[in-house]
């Protein structure tokens, strides 16, 4: 990842990415390995590859503004610790990245003047990417050189072609939206109704799903295939559960108990420690983690589902998916009690009432079966 | 004096128990018991289905015994119980149910739908909806002594009879006898044998026994009619009897629901514990023939098939002694399909017979026994109850069978040692 | 509300009311029931109550040959679909998971192909038995709503759990959420219907089982 | 990871969990059948399996390892070989930091990016044509590559 200075790239913001590659000398068959890694990246089949190509040759350079707000620049860090590292910054040499307050060396008044210039020059055509929520309880509990992060995330949407909120913070409001969220944090989707949004959930996200979305938009300039939570179904289309090589296990009825059973050790499955794979849509299971080494399940632990909506209050990461999240049985023991006593009240009141009608017995006798009334 | 619908809900709520209220949160509405009924089998009506003629008991259970049922009446969301509802029931109630018990022995959650019945009937009973002929059998039974109207001097008549035809004293009012035999109006007027019988069988096998000129009534029409006050009333006259003849024991005669009145019924009516016994003439019989107290000579050859009064077999207990009874004079004892606490019912049973109303549904389902009876060949059939042997006789003269229906007790006496 | 916040509550607050509601209503109607009493019977007995009423509760799950023969589709049917609904709510692993959460202990279950296989059948089966309360005569005219109530909240329970672990239609929280809410519904509609059987059967058995063994009539 | 790795942690591999490697042969079989009788080229792109650990070792040691190999510079390390089924191309493509970037099995005559490329051979004519006009002055060559 570059450091960039100042609005230092913004005159070649008309490019194409093709000619950017060509005079950065990187050879034809150079762009053709590329182009078949960053189909695998964005999770397109191979033959993509000459599309791809044909499509990067001519892909606009567009101009990028990140944002950061209430976040724990995880997300950053888990791009520039993006192992293809080569290829993507091939794109992000290729990017203009003209506002990252965490990487660009300038700061304060100056930076914010940067931002400021990118915007007027690529209005209504720079990618806007967002890590972090946003607090609307109180404007004042996270602010960029003395601007809320709403003002500036809603005068910096403006003129965004598109919005990528990077991470599960900026997607679904993340852990600072967690309950109680007292600073009141909200969501890229909550604010904003009018621009493209793509969702990269994740805490954080793979890296080279944020690169991918990146590279989606800019090889094709088109929004990807967005799921019902605005993400691109290329990465979150399927659960992590089903393409977990776990699986077969969880047919089978096989799982851990603990982390130190049997089952553990011989890499059963993790539903009843509490995987929420089954209900979590994320590339992990394919994509993998560190130079594709590994995923957490692969590592022995129950995925947390932290590419969803409301993760960390979902009723604890170990706590399997079938149990109600509240404790039943205490709530069936004071019910059952008040039930005791309400029904041992009715049940006495209808043995009154029998009592009762039996005592008001009016006796039968044959005349009263005679049909006259 | 409230009106007979009042009276009849009111009833009704008496009524309702733990094992009502039981059997009414069970049902699942799977008909099995529809195929259990006879008046459902022979017709394929669907109205005959057996829980649904106890709906005026659980319409009163539901209305005042459950907390939603409560709320829901208050709302005014209950169907309410009118006298055309109850009009339309009585003849799902009366005519087309003989109490026979066989759908409580089918019901897959295990309700006992004739304890409903019976109970629905008190509630029917007050409401004005019952059939005529119940309510004359009932007021002759309590003004007369007996739903025939039968008193007792008819009775003598046929006692002078039988002693002159049998040859054998017929006690009457003897004090401190062992045992007091009870007789229904049919055996007095239909089959007078049946006393030759027993006055044969008892001065074979060395039995005290009497008859009582106050009490000589088994039958009891409040159990049928659905009133137990009557039935009380008609329990306590037998019940005083036996106290002041001082037996050890009251014998049922050959009549099933009379069983039932006595036996099962008697004390609860009576509101106490009988100071004596009381057995089924087939109970007494087989316990002679285990004392070895009767002595039979000769089998009847041809295939003969037994009948299982429904209020003395499946509701009565009283399934194997006929069975020994019987292998001591019948040498081609065949059981019908069923046979047993599964039989079918005649038909006639539970105030049906006395329900004229009810005849042609009677004769209907009658094609049940006719089947049962095809099915073995039956060349006689014995039965233990005088209206079941008077309803079959008419059942297979409709269906152009020639059967011969006999009672257990009279061919036992016919095959009895002579005395020396 | 998203789906995962769907999720959550069905999980969280939805099966605490269902909770509430189950347990409550049938205690409070087993208790309607049960302290209605019953009158102590004067006759002398010929049998034992108890012998006869505990021999009910089993004796009657073997019905006689002519009811067999009479009522064979009633029976079958209604024997696979007990069982098989027994053993897609009782041994199926994320359901027992879900008990010994809440009582506190757990069994074997069995492997996820055989409940798959088994709810298949269970929800053919009760398919079948709604056609034939539709179609066969008696059925019909015993059928009441309750009756179509009843079979739909045990069937979408079936229905939605087989949607849900095969992940057909709806995302699979979704899934999952609707399942659990089915449950839920069954719950909370149990005690006011004709559900509550699963608990009285054992009642009614028994006092007919006591009624007749009393005479000395096993029933 | 390698299977040595999971011993070394004592995560043990039953053979019922690598159950990707025979449907993976049996694609790479169908591509091959393909290759010979329409002359139609495969690839098959092992990230987008979900592989269970070992089983991508498996699998590769299944292919086993033929006559040509063949190494390339660009963007990275690339490493191709022809497995010991001809016409099965294992290809795996590294970057600066030697981290795979990409791993395919390609089945074809010869995997694509071996080729010389046309822009390619284009720009090194160029260079060459450059290199032999400046030649007369003989003093320094400046090796191509970087082109701005």
């Amino acid at each position: 990842m570059k450091k960039h200075s100042t609005g230092a790239r913004l005159s070649s913001s008309d490019d194409t990415l093709g000619a950017a590659l060509r005079r950065q000398g990187v050879s034809r068959r150079s762009f053709l390995k590329f182009c078949a890694a960053t189909a695998s990246m964005m999770a397109l089949p191979p033959t993509m590859v000459p599309a791809i190509a044909k499509a990067l040759e001519s892909a606009k350079r567009p101009s990028v503004i990140w944002l950061s707000f209430q976040e724990c620049t995880g997300c950053t860090e888990s791009l520039t610790r993006a192992h293809t590292a080569t290829v993507e910054s091939l794109i992000f040499d290729s990017i203009s990245l003209d506002y990252h307050h965490t990487l660009q060396a300038a700061a304060g008044h100056g930076a914010e003047a940067a931002r400021e210039e990118a915007m007027k020059e690529n209005f209504g055509k720079y990618l806007l990417v967002v890590d972090g929520s946003i607090p609307v309880a109180d404007p004042g509990y996270s602010t960029i050189a003395g601007i809320s992060n709403l003002d500036m995330l809603m005068d910096t949407a403006k003129g965004a072609a598109a919005i990528i909120p990077v991470g599960t913070c900026a997607a679904y409001g993340g852990i600072p939206h967690a309950d109680p969220n007292p600073t009141g944090a909200v969501s890229v989707a909550d604010l904003i109704k009018d621009k493209p949004i793509i969702n990269v959930p994740g805490c954080p996200p793979i890296p080279v799903v944020i690169t991918g979305v990146l590279t989606h938009f800019l090889t094709f300039g088109t929004l990807p295939e967005l799921d019902d939570l605005g993400r691109p179904r290329a990465f979150y289309g399927q659960s992590i559960h089903d393409r977990c090589y776990r699986r077969p296990f969880y047919d089978k009825g096989q799982f851990a108990e603990t982390f130190d059973d049997e089952g553990a050790k011989k890499g059963w499955c993790l539903y009843k420690l509490g995987c929420k794979g089954p209900t979590s849509y994320n590339a992990c299971a394919t994509t993998k983690w560190n130079d594709g080494t590994s995923f957490p399940i692969e590592a022995g632990h129950p995925c947390l589902g932290c590419s969803e909506p409301e993760f960390w209050d979902g009723g604890g990461f170990y706590k399997a998916l079938s149990i109600p999240t509240t404790e039943v049985a205490r709530d069936a023991l004071y019910a059952g009690a008040a039930a005791v006593a309400a029904g041992s009240a009715l049940g006495m009141m209808n043995r009154a009432r029998s009592k009762q009608a039996k005592s008001e017995h009016e006796k039968v006798s044959v005349d009263d079966l005679q049909k006259e009334d | 004096m409230s009106t007979k619908l009042e009276q009849a809900v009111h009833a009704l709520k008496e009524q309702i128990d733990a094992p009502v209220a039981s059997f009414l949160s069970s049902c699942v509405h799977c008909g099995m018991c529809a195929q259990a009924c006879l008046f459902h089998t022979e017709t394929g009506d669907p109205k005959y289905t057996p829980i649904l003629k106890v709906e005026p008991l659980r319409r009163v259970w539901q209305q005042e015994y459950t907390f939603w049922g409560r709320m829901k009446k208050m709302f005014g969301l209950a169907k309410p119980i009118t006298d055309e509802f109850l009009a339309e029931w009585e003849e799902l109630v009366y005519d087309s149910c003989t109490m026979c018990g066989r759908c409580s022995m089918v019901c897959p959650v295990g309700n006992d739908i004739t304890y409903m019945i019976r109970k629905t009937r008190e509630g029917m009973a007050v409401s004005g909806h019952v059939p005529d002929g119940l309510v004359g059998a009932t007021t002759r039974a309590v003004t007369i002594g007996s739903p025939m109207g039968v008193k007792f001097v008819a009775l003598e008549a046929q006692i002078r009879h039988v002693e002159k035809d049998y040859g054998y004293k017929v006690p009457v009012d003897v004090e401190g006898a062992d045992y007091l035999c009870m007789l229904s109006s049919m055996e007095i007027m239909n089959f007078p044998e049946y006393i030759g019988a027993i006055a044969k069988i008892f001065d074979h096998a060395d039995v005290s026994w009497t008859l009582s000129s106050k009490a000589f009534e088994a039958t009891n029409s409040g159990i049928q009619i659905g009133v137990s006050d009557i039935a009380a009333e008609l329990v306590q006259r037998i019940v005083s009897e036996a106290e002041r003849l001082k037996v050890k024991c009251v014998i049922s005669p050959e009549c099933g629901h009379a069983y039932t009145a006595i036996r099962w019924e008697g004390p609860n009516l009576a509101g106490k514990k009988f100071g004596f016994k009381v057995r089924h003439i087939l109970e007494v019989l087989d316990e002679l023939r285990q004392e070895g107290r009767l002595k039979t000579e000769g089998m009847k050859d041809n295939r003969l098939t037994y009948h299982d009064p429904c209020q003395i077999g499946r509701r009565g207990g009283v399934l194997e002694q006929p069975r020994n009874l019987i292998n001591m004079v019948a040498s081609d004892f065949v059981e019908m399909p069923d046979a047993g606490k599964m039989n079918w019912c005649c038909g006639a049973g539970g105030g049906v017979s006395t329900n004229e109303r009810a005849d042609e549904i009677r004769l209907k389902s009658f094609q049940r026994k006719k089947e049962q009876l095809e099915a073995v060949q039956a060349e006689t059939l014995v039965s233990a109850c005088s209206n079941c042997r008077i309803h079959i006789e008419d059942g297979l003269e409709a269906y152009h069978m020639d059967i011969p229906v006999i009672s257990l007790t009279e061919t036992l006496a016919e095959h009895l040692v002579d005395k020396e | 509300m998203t789906e995962l916040e769907f999720l959550s509550w069905v999980r969280g607050p939805g099966f605490q009311i269902a909770t509430v509601i189950f347990v409550f209503g049938i205690i409070v109607r087993l208790l309607e029931i049960f302290l209605l009493g019953r009158k102590a019977n004067l006759a002398e007995a010929n049998g034992s109550e108890m012998s006869g009423g505990m021999r009910a509760i089993f004796s009657r799950m073997a019905p006689e040959s002519d009811t067999m023969k009479r009522s064979m589709f009633t029976i079958v049917a209604g024997y696979i679909f007990h069982i098989g609904l027994f053993i897609v709510i009782f041994l199926f692993a994320p359901h027992i998971l879900f008990f010994s959460d809440v009582i506190g202990f757990s069994w074997g279950a069995l492997p996820t192909p055989v409940v798959d296989m088994t709810s298949v059948i269970t929800m053919i089966t009760l398919a079948a038995v709604l056609l034939h309360r539709i179609k066969d005569p008696v059925m019909k005219y015993l059928t009441k709503t309750q009756d179509y109530l009843v079979w739909l909240v045990t069937f979408l329970p079936l229905l939605t759990g087989y949607l849900a672990f095969h992940r057909v239609g709806l995302p699979a929280p979704s899934l999952l959420a609707l399942h659990i809410l089915s449950v839920e519904l069954l719950m909370v509609l149990f005690p006011f219907t004709k559900l509550m059987h699963a608990f009285t059967f054992v009642l009614s058995r028994w006092y007919n089982g006591a009624i007749s063994g009393y005479k000395g009539v096993r029933s | 990871m390698t299977n040595e790795a999971f011993a070394q942690f004592n995560i043990q591999i039953g053979d019922d969990l690598t159950r990707n490697v025979q449907p993976l042969l049996h694609e790479i079989r169908h591509g091959l059948k393909n290759l010979l009788e329409t002359g139609a080229t495969s690839v098959i792109d092992l990230r987008s399996i979900p592989l269970a650990p070992g089983e991508e070792a498996k699998l590769i040691e299944r292919l086993g390892h033929g006559e040509v190999t063949v190494e390339l510079d660009a963007l990275g390390l690339s490493e191709i070989y022809e497995t010991q089924y001809r016409g099965v191309w294992l290809v795996t493509h590294f970057n600066d930091d030697e981290n795979i970037v990409g791993r395919f099995i390609e089945i074809t005559l010869i995997p694509e990016i071996l080729k010389a490329q046309q822009e390619d051979m284009q720009d090194s004519l160029q260079q060459l044509e450059e290199e032999l006009a400046s030649g007369d002055d003989a003093e320094e060559i400046k090796t191509g590559g970087e082109v701005n």
